[in-house]
């Protein structure tokens, strides 16, 4: 054990606070569930990009620039130290940038990822239809075999991104009569292809982040399928175990909310009640341990482990630590709490209130906390299945 | 000793149950969203016919001269229905205002709140915010040790847009001169102070029905939605999850209807009654809002889906009036510091420990 | 409604205090699982007998004095107030005698009722099996007709107060054929019958107030079957009701405990931190609420209510109260919290920990509280059954 | 950056757990409860051929000359098997203070201490309670500003019988001259920090370990209990009672050993660092504790299940070495009044925020 960060790291550190400091944009980017917005955070994208800074953990090749995991946790900490704008393609670079470099052709890798971290193609991710939710295994939209093409019919439901987003990539039955988790392919779409329709869902904070997508006889060539015919959930589940890991909840996510409530409540030392100062504390205290348990996590990988099951207690951990930090700062704003984010008298109640709607969500995309609780019971304690 | 409601008072709440139902449905509430003032004087006017404003207000002003025993059992069907109309305010905290001071206020401004075509706006000390004042003909305004009735038009209000859009609030000032003065020093005070309990009540109520509706909804979506092969209220993960709502409900419902005896009775103890019914209801409705978003999933996040309209409104009204904190630090300060007695004939006030 | 006590009710209240000043042991009684201590609660339960407060519900005739349930709820009040010992025959009394009184035979109400109210015969009950816990049906000892008699094999746990008293009832299977809710029968057993072995059980607290017990050949008559033959279970749910219910977990026991709470925090008021504060205050709160939610029940039996399904959510409700209370005095105890009642320096810590000990049985005795919240969710919100 | 354990010392958790797994089950717990001093010379020399109560003792003096990082993975295995022995109090917090006291008195009882011939109870100031002093060959008794040597026959002590019948307690005083003076002053104090440190670190180690032995328990009970023609583990209501129990436990591991290192090192932060760990340890076996229990039912209740020799050990190592609320509060002094820094850097200590 050494938990001290090499004289690399550390000019590695120094370098991205430098760089992130001449180039974060000084002004927050309009929200990329806009049109404009969306297109706003895709130029950030690519100033990143020019800086060498897409996607640090990516080979050079692609566009990244070959650092570790520890260096990625640092890059992770200087990003939200700097307040810089959400990534707008991270259903690209996160989720299918790593699938593509697990089971993609060269072909493919040469394709789609040098364009993913430019975000010259900001993606969408498929995966839920309207009766397969938790059930993700119910996928009912097809992906049949008509010569070079697949043919693809049936509806997604919140495909993050979805409204402006150039590609979709999700799991589609290609073998009509199989069900459950056979005869799925994991297939790429491009969102402009004809047939395609994307309607956004409002959601609650009003936002339109989520889409429905429709498919109408879309064709799309055999090229873009990733890995073989009819595996699709095997893929799929690399993907999703990237998801509720490592890469899309960088601690520093969570340490940068507790570092504002620590804040907030320190500003209004005299006026919290002990009980809510004590929940502030036991918040800083949690986000520390996240942190502390995704170094551990990344020294095993970087040692040759794999992420597994143990994805659902983060999953379960984060989730509940982030909707805590908002609930909490949100007591402490008291009765401000109640007012939205454009009243006169809604001084800092507009971040905490849409960090809490966006909060309440955590428990239950990217597979319910209550999923999750099984795969932890049947998969790490091992008791028998129900 | 008895706990049950009178059958007149029943009736009332059913038939009030009933108009809402049927006039008052979740696409009503988000019409009302897109108007300029978020309220329908043709919907205050049939709630009038019901009695809704006028329960308190005496017989010889119009009113049906009930008390709040019978009050919370509306105020719970309002929050059911997630109605916006002033019914706080106005019927649950103006009227028996204006009763209690009796008089030339009481004599102009009763009559016409009975009928429905009074709207009348509440400024107490220590609330940040006041309600409906776009909508109001008075206001009655609070200070320490005075209260006034002001022209709505000569405060000076700044609307302060909330999260539920059913809420209109303001900030409101007033000079110093403006108004006529209805009661001053400890009179006003007391007068206030009951003000507060009669709104913090109604909104502990509402409370209750908005808690009630959120089990159901879940309820409901819960017996529905399929996912492996069940409904999803199969499992027990969810069955439990509810489970606990209905215990937090039952158990806050108890204290509603004892405060509302002790504020209808002016009990010595009913500030404290109430803010044990304002903090069991507020949290009961809070957990609710919380386990039935997540037994609804992805689409209870949705706009378009109508559980935001009740869990806006569990959040608006868990701190309408007091939040649950406010009214925990009351009872820490009975039970703590005045040692408040509990147990043997105390439960109901009135007799020894 | 009409939240005033009666002046009757008063008198009663007046009288009950003053009979119970002048008839509780000064000196606490010993423990009712010792030899000694079952007998002086024996004859405590004698001298409650004489002076007509065995069970103020029963009908004179039986040995009670016909009160309606608000006057049995002042009388606990009192008796809670008045530090009476524990009721050593509440199986009896509390459980047996309100079945009998539903399901009994006109000489079965006068063989039982009046020695039951005296005491002469303290009642264990034998519900759990071995592999019958929650799973209450899955009862496997036997109660077959021979004639005039029924033969009892098979083995009971968990018998409370089976160490030393002097009957038990409970379910058998009748029908050797039957399974699970069908074919039990409800029979009523003397423990000094030849065959009937009696082993005490050690619990946590080191106490005995369970017992195991064997059945080996022990014949009773006919005559001590409660309800017809195969009937038993229905029996045996209208007993689980009025256990879970009413009688055993009066309010008064709660508010007790809460009222030790409040005055523990109040005496090291300068110590005490405000989130254990909070707690406190809570639940004494929720002490009230569940007295104010018995009221209102009793208020709807006296009118001709029954309990159902609901009293799932009293249980709930109390054993969780239950354990908070002793969990936050024993915080409040601080270090002193880990000695045991002996140590010199273990002032008030005792009766704490002996509570907790006893209400960490709570959630689980006379169904675990998973199971309530399985009754609540089917039979009171209508969910699917799983 | 590497948060991987030494092969060296693993090696070393994996010789002391087939060890206690093999000499010390739950029967061996239960026999020593019965002994008048519930503690065994021969085991203790057993554990002293591991390595245990030498493992900080330097190699010179005969030890292992290892550090906390190694010790909190022994502390681990100790508490996962209830074992009573002095392995905190003389393993943990007296060697490695007479180590940094050195001189004539660690010469003297540091040699003894890592061949298993010395056991030595330690008296911290603010702890009300000194364990296993009935079996001692030294007190180490320190005060604020002092500390001195003691012979444990010299001590006024007062035995105050446990909860945990294997934690054996003792009241102390000593006379104002008796025993030798080792150190005084800020050296004293420092030294008495570090001891405290080092104990409630050793206590929070142990504490993940009953955790662990809480949980496998409820697993392996889980999985064999049928009830509804099925092993009670199939129901989802107890697999998320036990899932939660893991996560509780995967989080408040890496707090222990990031409080090992910075211990070990001596950093800045170490007492804030031992406080969560503490807290976070303590919390997650009293969770353990409770969740196993109801996860047992009724047999858990028994005298005869070992159950409770674990939730007994984990209720007493909550309170050991201050209890879960001190250690909060040294928390909520860092991070509200001090400021202590959180993120880019910081979380290591060491680097500028």
């Amino acid at each position: 054990m050494d938990l001290r960060y090499t004289d690399a790291q550390r000019a590695f550190r120094a370098e991205v606070r430098a760089w992130l400091e001449a180039h974060v944009p000084r002004e927050p980017l309009p929200s990329f569930d806009t049109r404009d917005g969306f297109e706003a955070h895709r130029q950030w994208e690519r100033t990143l990009c020019d800086g060498g800074y897409a996607m640090v953990v990516w080979p050079v090749e692609y566009g990244g620039r070959g650092c570790d995991l520890v260096e990625w946790l640092i890059f992770e900490e200087e990003y939200y130290r700097a307040g810089a704008p959400r990534r707008v393609n991270q259903n690209g670079i996160f989720l299918l940038g790593p699938t593509i470099m697990e089971f993609g052709t060269p072909e493919q890798k040469a394709r789609f990822l040098p364009p993913m971290a430019r975000s010259d193609e900001v993606w969408a991710q498929g995966w839920s239809e309207p009766n397969a939710g938790s059930d993700m295994a119910n996928i009912q939209a097809t992906a049949i075999r008509d010569g070079d093409h697949y043919v693809i019919n049936g509806q997604k439901t919140w495909a993050s991104r979805g409204a402006f987003a150039d590609w979709l990539f999700g799991l589609f039955r290609s073998d009509p009569g199989s069900t459950r988790h056979r005869g799925l392919t994991f297939v790429l779409v491009p969102l402009d292809a004809p047939g395609v329709t994307v309607r956004p869902i409002a959601q609650l904070d009003g936002e339109t982040g989520f889409a429905e997508v429709f498919f109408d006889d879309v064709r799309v060539p055999v090229e873009n399928r990733l890995g073989p015919e009819g595996e699709g959930w095997k893929v799929a589940m690399a993907t999703a175990g990237f998801e509720r890991g490592l890469m899309l909840r960088s601690p520093a996510r969570f340490q940068a909310t507790a570092r504002r409530l620590v804040e907030l409540a320190r500003a209004r030392a005299d006026r919290v009640p002990a009980a809510l100062r004590d929940e502030v504390v036991r918040c800083w205290r949690d986000a520390e341990a996240y942190t502390l348990e995704t170094y551990r996590t990344v020294s095993r990988l970087l040692a040759g482990g794999r992420i597994g099951a143990e994805a659902s207690l983060n999953k379960i951990f984060w989730s509940e630590l982030d909707l805590r930090m908002h609930e909490t700062a949100l007591e402490i704003l008291g009765d401000l709490a109640e007012l939205s984010r454009e009243a006169p008298a809604a001084e800092g109640v507009g971040e905490w209130l849409d960090g809490y709607l966006f909060a309440l969500s955590g428990p239950i995309y990217a597979g319910t906390n209550e999923i999750q609780r099984n795969v932890i019971a049947e998969r790490i304690l091992g008791l028998p299945r129900g | 000793m008895d706990f049950r409601f009178e059958d007149e008072h029943r009736l009332l709440q059913e038939t009030l149950a009933t108009f809402l139902e049927k006039e008052h449905p979740p696409a009503r509430v988000r019409a009302l969203w897109e108007t300029a003032t978020g309220r329908s004087r043709e919907l205050w006017a049939r709630l009038a016919e019901i009695g809704v404003p006028g329960l308190l207000v005496p017989e010889e002003h119009g009113g049906l001269g009930l008390d709040e025993v019978a009050m919370v059992l509306l105020q719970e069907e309002c929050g059911r229905a997630a109605l916006a109309e002033p019914v706080i305010s106005t019927a649950a905290v103006a009227a028996p205002l204006l009763r209690e001071l009796g008089g030339s206020a009481a004599a102009r401004w009763l009559p016409a709140v009975a009928a429905g075509e009074a709207i009348v706006a509440v400024a107490l000390p220590g609330l940040p915010f006041v309600s409906d004042l776009h909508v109001a003909d008075l206001l009655l305004f609070g200070e320490r040790g005075r209260l006034r009735a002001i022209a709505p038009g000569a405060a000076r209000a700044t609307a302060q847009p909330a999260n539920d859009p059913s809420r209109r609030l303001f900030s409101v000032e007033a000079d110093p001169d403006a108004g006529e003065e209805l009661a001053r020093g400890e009179q006003a005070d007391r007068l206030l102070a009951d003000a507060f309990a009669r709104g913090a009540l109604a909104a502990a109520a509402q409370l209750v029905g908005v808690c009630r509706r959120l089990l159901d909804l879940a309820v409901s979506h819960a017996s529905q939605r399929e996912q492996f092969g069940r409904p999803i209220g199969a499992f027990q993960a969810v069955k439990h999850m509810l489970a606990d709502v209905a215990v937090k409900l039952e158990y806050a419902r108890p204290q509603v209807y004892r405060a509302a005896w002790s504020v209808a009775r002016a009990a010595p103890l009913r500030d404290l009654h109430v803010s044990m019914a304002k903090d069991a209801a507020g949290q009961a409705a809070l957990f609710a809002a919380r386990r039935a978003l997540q037994v609804h999933g992805a689409i209870g996040y949705t706009w378009e889906h109508d559980l935001h309209i009740f869990m806006r409104r569990a959040w608006s009204l868990e701190r309408a009036y007091g939040r649950s904190r406010l009214h925990h630090d009351r009872m820490v300060r009975a039970v703590m510091e005045e040692g408040v007695p509990i147990g043997p004939g105390a439960t109901f006030g009135g007799e020894s420990s």
